[in-house]
């Protein structure tokens, strides 16, 4: 009787064990049409998207909001439409709550879900370059336009500054998608490191944050600086939780260093460093990267530890102090947000510009929107006159301006305190 | 005279398991009562009842006249102890990290009669005189018998009406063992109200003036303690005399 | 600078840090030694601290902040004493509304159940921190900036008290960090000494049924620690804003995991055992940082961690056994 | 009882429902395309795949482990090591896989052998030191690891015959989803194998266990080691799925506490469980809140101006909310196996 109620359950669960299996080989074959939604309509769509992918969540969300807010006005000012098509934007995030930073797994969910959606037209993001190279190869191989507005890690597009196979691993297809309206950390490392000598350092201490942006501008920054005669003290990876570093600020004292670096941005805890030097009686001056180009920086640091003393490199110039379109763009946002736009409130707004004026040109052209035409034509962007100044995509993908800016902070406010093109 | 303490068909259990069917007992002024039974047989459970550390599924247990607990009800068991009704648990459960002065103080956490305290200190001292020598020493350094009488001093500083042990001879060298029986009768003598939970039944039986047997969480058998100690049934089950 | 003026000045800091970690393991060790439950929201109600003290701060204004002796000579202590009653009477209260409406109905369950709330409760508290930095004040920077680290002013003057040729930096922070923290540490030794609350907390913490059976009323003993710990936390929330001079609403993060680890270093349950895991570990840290790596300090901590703990399974000062209970 | 009758099938009903409820949510995407439910299974998969490894370890055995993510980095980096272009190996996915446990177990090993006789919370705070360890281990060792900058490309599953890329999410999560099956089966067997009423003995009452002739050291170090090596299989997966091992930074602490919290909330101890946990976890954290705050916005409710009035700002609380609130009225967790301790 045992023996046999045990078969009988035996029997049955074979069976269902049967039917999961063979569910499991049925469904990719029910799922086919979904499968591969990839292929976008090679027809008109009657709406359109431009999405973006951001880290919302956490401790980034002070410069991603400006920057999201700098593509609203960019989507605002075509009223919502590109001939008869409507357009809009989505402001997607790539970090987690449970993360409360960017989300690996996330962001390539974002880039996947991009892909599936026939709508989305482009790809505006990453924040992060981390982040950047997991939907890389995912939104190339689907063929779909990538503007980041604040990507600077230079391995991303440029052969020579990490493994030999990049950036050619992040082009499955072959060809390039991904473009960026700003300039690249080899352009800003050296000139930081020769500012640093502008400045008459002589020996430099070189900090980062361990992670890929920081870690690349520093280390552009360390090149060039040797190359140019400074004598590199030390370097260290900081610990960006920590909750001081005023050991690590009397270590650099040791070494008798008179310049510091600190490759890293605002979140990675920039303003600790700043802080802790005044702390910890070292009078050396500070250079920091673009990552710290916000108001956040000086609320965290305190004006006074940076007043004079400390000088952040920015590709490109202040909002304020831009010209043109750019004078325009400053305006509106002032008027639009009623606050100071953020460093890169401008390059969201290009990016996604960028983006649309290739949309137009299409348009125009009687031709039809769709992702290859996108790609195509934001491919050809050339002597493209926007609020950035007048500039082209290289071959790379990578923007044309070179213009960079040092910035001081006197009275609590960034001042530029030099151009270099 | 009514009793000191009436437990009436108490019900009793953890989780899905019910350890207590329905036992029944009562202790007199002055009297010591002794509750024999075997392992898991629910002796434990009974005193935390009593204690209201344990819920009551059904029954009532009254002190003093007093209903104190019932189902769903009761006075929570820090209270009790205020109105004497005070445990000696199993396994001492004395307090390691304090000194045994620390730990007699414990007991008379609830009072503040500074002069009554210190007299019964003196009462523990007189009848566990390693007690006073070891004063300062950690409770957790302690062997099983010392740990023993220190839970039954910090039991007396809480100035018990009734004081239920629950098997103060477990683990115990035999020759600190009829130390603490000494001293549980001299208690006694003196006034107290002992019930007494033990495996040990023939020196329980001894002692003890009226005896309960408890098997499987219900009281089989119950009467004076001398016929409990000639009784066959008992002598078989419990008293190796098979 | 010469060794050993590196020596010396890493040693201030080892020990200054190392102090206000041991104020927030105390936190963890009290209520770990009560409960069982590793309070993974103590790091946070100790953020919302430092969150309240910058916002009093900003309240008064500049008068009481920068002006020399606006209050008189010693102005600026007792605006600093004012701070950890404030912030300490915060915490507490946050802590005791924590127990009483998250964990008192858990207490039953399953430890790790709670250990899930309690990870909730944290993101709660981070969620409100961010809010809070977004208060429209001058302090805050104001609106979008909320996620960013705050610039706490400086409340003690900043000059070096061994004079400014000296290489070596000790500040009057440093000096507030022992002054309030030692008295704290003291105070809460006798408190639980000796006082009725303090024994009854010592008595369930080794043996909640044995306290219960002494008359102990369990409930209220766990409701002080909570209120105590949060104490401890706020207070630590005040010396960790003049010390680093920032807050921002993930500062409890670290502090708390480096508090959590002071304790089991220390013992958990013994409140000697996190002051002396606390300054270890801030000791470890400022060596670390100097005579290894930055990027290795967290390595070499948690290194030494483990090694200890093989080799003293129960902490620096735990007790060999816990009674089973 | 139950183990009794269903000891020899391959699953049990409820781990077949929630299979095929996983096996069918693609067929929910073509009824409901705006969800995109398909982009975040994978996800899904690889978190109950980790959590499942962390169940044996606190479920079943009862230590308290803080840092599962450590054994999900090694694994995702020696699947990067062995699988990538860059390094010499290339050995495959299935073999990166593989070797991925097997290095996870090995390393579960080498942390276990000399902590395991440690007491629940101390070796609780080991492994999250561990965790810490590893992470900055990673960062560190740049020579071998590329530091910060993640090991890419990495090869997606391969068969005879059948193309995975990223244009082929749906077979791409049915090949993840098989090996979520394998796993079941494999945790299944476990259970109900003597090494299970091992660790259950253990878990129990330690000094019992030994009185029974079981050593307890060796059953707990079996329990994290197995443990450890489905972590780091998890870990390969993800880093196979997000074709790089991403930033050590990404296996952090966080990546532990969510395995955790998969676990508990799922109903600690019952496979089943485990795997709604993942469900539920993942499915609030990648679906839920993203899609919550994104109507938000398309609704136009909300504006960048404030902290306050913009939708992303609310996740932390939404989470730890749920996270109160599930606790409160499931304190057994969703699935209770009926199993689990209450210590």
């Amino acid at each position: 009787m045992m023996m046999n109620s045990m078969k009988t359950a035996n029997f049955r669960s074979a069976i269902s064990a049967f039917a999961f299996l063979t569910s499991f080989a049925l469904l990719p074959l029910a799922g086919c049409g979904s499968d591969k939604p990839t292929a976008p309509a090679a027809t008109a769509a009657d709406s359109i998207k431009i999405v973006s992918s951001l880290p919302r969540t956490g401790s980034a969300n002070a410069q991603t909001t400006s920057m999201v807010n700098g593509i609203k006005m960019a989507i605002a000012e075509t009223n919502g439409k590109i001939g008869d098509t409507t357009i809009s934007y989505e402001d997607w995030d790539d970090a987690s709550a449970q993360k409360g930073n960017w989300d690996p797994t996330v962001e390539a969910q974002n880039a996947d879900k991009a892909i599936a959606d026939e709508a989305v037209m482009a790809y505006v993001g990453t924040y992060n370059s981390g982040a950047a190279k997991i939907s890389m190869p995912k939104l190339n191989a689907a063929g779909m336009v990538m503007v980041s507005p604040a990507n600077t890690a230079p391995n991303l597009t440029k052969a020579g500054f990490g493994e030999p196979n990049e950036p050619a691993v992040y082009r499955p297809s072959g060809k390039i998608n991904y473009f960026r309206v700003v300039p690249t950390d080899d352009v800003q490392g050296a000139v930081a490191a020769d500012y640093a000598k502008e400045l008459g350092a002589t020996k430099v201490f070189v900090l980062d944050d361990r992670e890929v942006y920081g870690k690349g501008v520093s280390g552009v920054f360390q090149k060039h600086a040797k190359e140019i005669g400074l004598e590199i003290v030390g370097t260290d990876g900081i610990d960006t939780k920590a909750s001081n570093y005023k050991s690590l600020i009397t270590k650099i004292k040791q070494t008798g260093a008179d310049l510091v670096y600190f490759g890293g941005t605002t979140q990675t805890n920039a303003g600790q460093i700043a802080k802790d030097m005044v702390a910890g009686g070292l009078k050396a001056k500070l250079i920091v990267p673009d990552g710290c180009y916000e108001k956040a920086f000086i609320e965290a640091a305190g004006a006074e530890a940076l007043e004079d003393r400390c000088f952040i490199t920015f590709g490109g110039v202040a909002a304020k102090s831009l010209t043109g379109k750019g004078r325009d763009f400053y305006l509106a946002y002032l008027k639009t947000y009623t606050s100071e736009p953020e460093g890169y409130a401008v390059y969201g707004y290009e990016a996604a510009k960028v983006v649309i004026s290739a949309m137009q040109r299409i348009h125009a052209a009687g031709g039809t929107i769709t992702r290859a035409s996108v790609l195509a034509e934001v491919g050809k962007t050339k002597d493209y006159t926007g609020a950035l100044g007048t500039w082209s995509f290289d071959a790379n993908g990578d923007t044309t301006n070179r213009t960079m800016s040092v910035n001081t902070v006197r009275n609590g406010e960034f001042v530029m305190v030099k151009v270099v093109n | 005279m009514s009793a000191l303490l009436e437990v009436q068909n108490i019900v009793a259990g953890y989780g899905s398991i019910e350890v207590l069917h329905q036992v029944s007992l009562e202790v007199h002024e002055g009297e010591i009562v002794t509750l024999i039974g075997g392992n898991g047989a629910g002796k434990s459970t009974s005193l935390m009842c009593i204690s209201g550390i344990v819920p009551l599924r059904g029954g009532e247990i009254r002190f003093a006249g007093e209903r104190i607990s019932g189902v769903g009800e009761g006075i929570r068991a820090d209270k009790l102890v205020g109105r004497g009704l005070v445990q000696v648990p199993e396994g001492r459960r004395i307090f390691p990290r304090m000194t045994v002065l620390e730990n007699l103080m414990m007991g008379a956490y609830g009072r503040d009669d500074k002069a009554g305290i210190a007299a019964d200190l003196e009462k523990v001292y007189a009848l566990f005189d390693i007690l006073k020598a070891r004063s300062s020493q950690l409770g957790g350094t302690l062997s099983g018998g010392e740990q023993q009488m220190l839970a039954i001093g910090r039991a007396i500083l809480s100035k018990p009406r009734l004081l239920m042990m629950d098997e103060p001879s477990m683990g115990i060298a035999p020759i600190l063992v009829s130390k603490i029986f000494a001293a549980v009768r001299e208690l006694n003598r003196g006034g107290l109200t002992i019930l007494l939970v033990e495996q040990n039944a023939r020196a329980a039986l001894k002692l003890a003036r009226r005896g309960y047997v408890l098997e499987t969480g219900r009281v089989t058998l119950t009467d004076d303690a001398s016929k409990l100690l000639v009784d066959p049934r008992v002598r078989e089950a419990y008293l190796g005399d098979g | 600078m010469t060794n050993t003026e590196v020596f010396l000045q890493q040693l201030i800091y080892g020990l200054s840090n190392g102090m206000i970690i041991a104020l927030v393991a105390l936190g963890y060790t009290m209520v770990y030694g009560i409960v069982e439950l590793i309070n993974f929201a103590h790091g946070d109600v100790f953020t919302l601290g430092g969150f309240l003290t910058l916002t009093i701060v900003g309240v008064l204004g500049a008068a009481a902040i920068i002006e020399p002796g606006a209050l008189g000579e010693s102005s600026h202590w007792l605006l600093l004493l004012g701070l950890v009653i404030a912030a300490g009477v915060f915490c507490g209260g946050l802590n005791l509304a924590i127990n009483r409406i998250v964990y008192k109905p858990l207490r039953s369950a399953p430890k790790l159940t709670q250990l899930v709330a309690a990870i909730g409760v944290s993101f709660i508290l981070v969620n409100i921190a961010l809010f809070w930095g977004g208060a429209p004040m001058k302090v805050f920077g104001g609106g979008n900036a909320a996620a960013a680290s705050k610039d706490f002013p400086e409340i003690l003057e900043g000059s070096n008290l061994l004079g400014d040729s000296s290489n070596v930096v000790l500040r009057l922070e440093d000096i507030a960090i022992f002054a309030v923290t030692i008295p704290l540490m003291i105070g809460l030794t006798l408190f639980v000494k000796k006082t009725r609350l303090g024994r009854g907390m010592r008595a369930t913490a080794q043996n909640p049924i044995a306290a219960k059976l002494m008359g102990i009323d369990t409930d209220r003993v766990i409701a002080a620690t909570f209120l105590i710990g949060g104490f401890l936390g706020g207070a630590a929330s005040v010396m960790w804003s003049v010390y680093n001079n920032t807050i921002s609403f993930q500062m409890g993060f670290r502090a708390g995991m480096d508090a959590f680890t002071a304790a089991v270093l220390g013992g958990i349950g013994s409140l000697p055992g996190a002051m002396v895991g606390g300054v270890l570990i801030g000791l470890i840290r400022a060596m670390s940082d100097q005579y290894i790596e930055t990027r290795w300090t967290n390595v070499v901590v948690f290194g030494v961690l483990i090694l200890i703990l093989i080799f003293r399974p129960s902490g620096l000062l735990g007790l060999k056994q816990r009674e089973k209970v | 009882m139950a183990a009794a009758t269903s000891r020899f099938s391959l699953f049990s009903k409820g781990q077949l429902v929630v299979l095929g409820l996983l096996a069918s949510t693609p067929l929910i995407d073509v009824a409901m395309p705006t969800l995109r439910l398909s982009a975040p299974m994978r996800t899904v998969v690889t978190s109950a795949i980790i959590a499942l490894g962390l169940n044996i370890v606190v479920g079943w055995t009862g230590l308290l482990n803080l840092g599962i993510a450590a054994f999900a980095a090694l694994g995702a980096y020696a699947f990067g090591i062995l699988t990538c272009e860059i390094y010499p190996f290339q050995v495959g996915f299935w073999w990166g896989v593989l070797l991925a446990g097997a290095v996870g177990a090995f390393a579960g090993w080498l942390l276990g052998a000399p902590t395991l006789r440690l007491r629940g919370d101390y070796l609780a705070i080991v492994t999250l030191g561990f965790g810490e360890i590893v992470q900055d281990g990673l960062k560190n060792l740049e020579a071998i690891t590329k530091g910060t900058q993640g090991i890419n490309p990495l090869p997606a599953p391969s068969l005879p015959g059948i193309e995975f890329s990223s244009e082929t999410p749906v077979r791409w999560f049915y090949a993840y989803l098989a090996i979520l099956a394998v796993v079941v089966f494999l945790c299944r067997n476990l259970e109900f194998s003597r090494l299970g009423r091992q660790w259950f003995a253990v878990r129990e009452d330690e000094l019992a266990a030994r009185c029974m002739g079981i050593q307890p050291d060796k059953a707990k170090l079996k329990a994290f080691a197995i443990g450890a090596a489905l972590a780091a299989v998890g870990g390969a997966l993800i880093a196979s799925q997000l074709s790089s091992t991403g930033e050590p930074a990404n296996y952090d602490f966080q990546m532990s506490i969510l395995a955790l919290c998969i676990v508990i909330v799922g109903g600690i101890g019952s496979i089943t469980g485990v795997m709604v946990g993942a469900i539920v976890m993942v499915g609030l954290n990648n679906v839920v809140l993203p899609i919550a705050t994104q109507s938000l916005q398309n609704a136009g409710i909300g504006s960048t101006q404030n902290v306050l009035t913009s939708p992303d700002n609310y996740k932390f609380l939404l989470f730890g909310l749920a996270l109160v609130l599930m606790m409160r009225y499931r304190p057994d967790g969703i699935i209770h196996s009926g199993k689990a301790v209450r210590k």
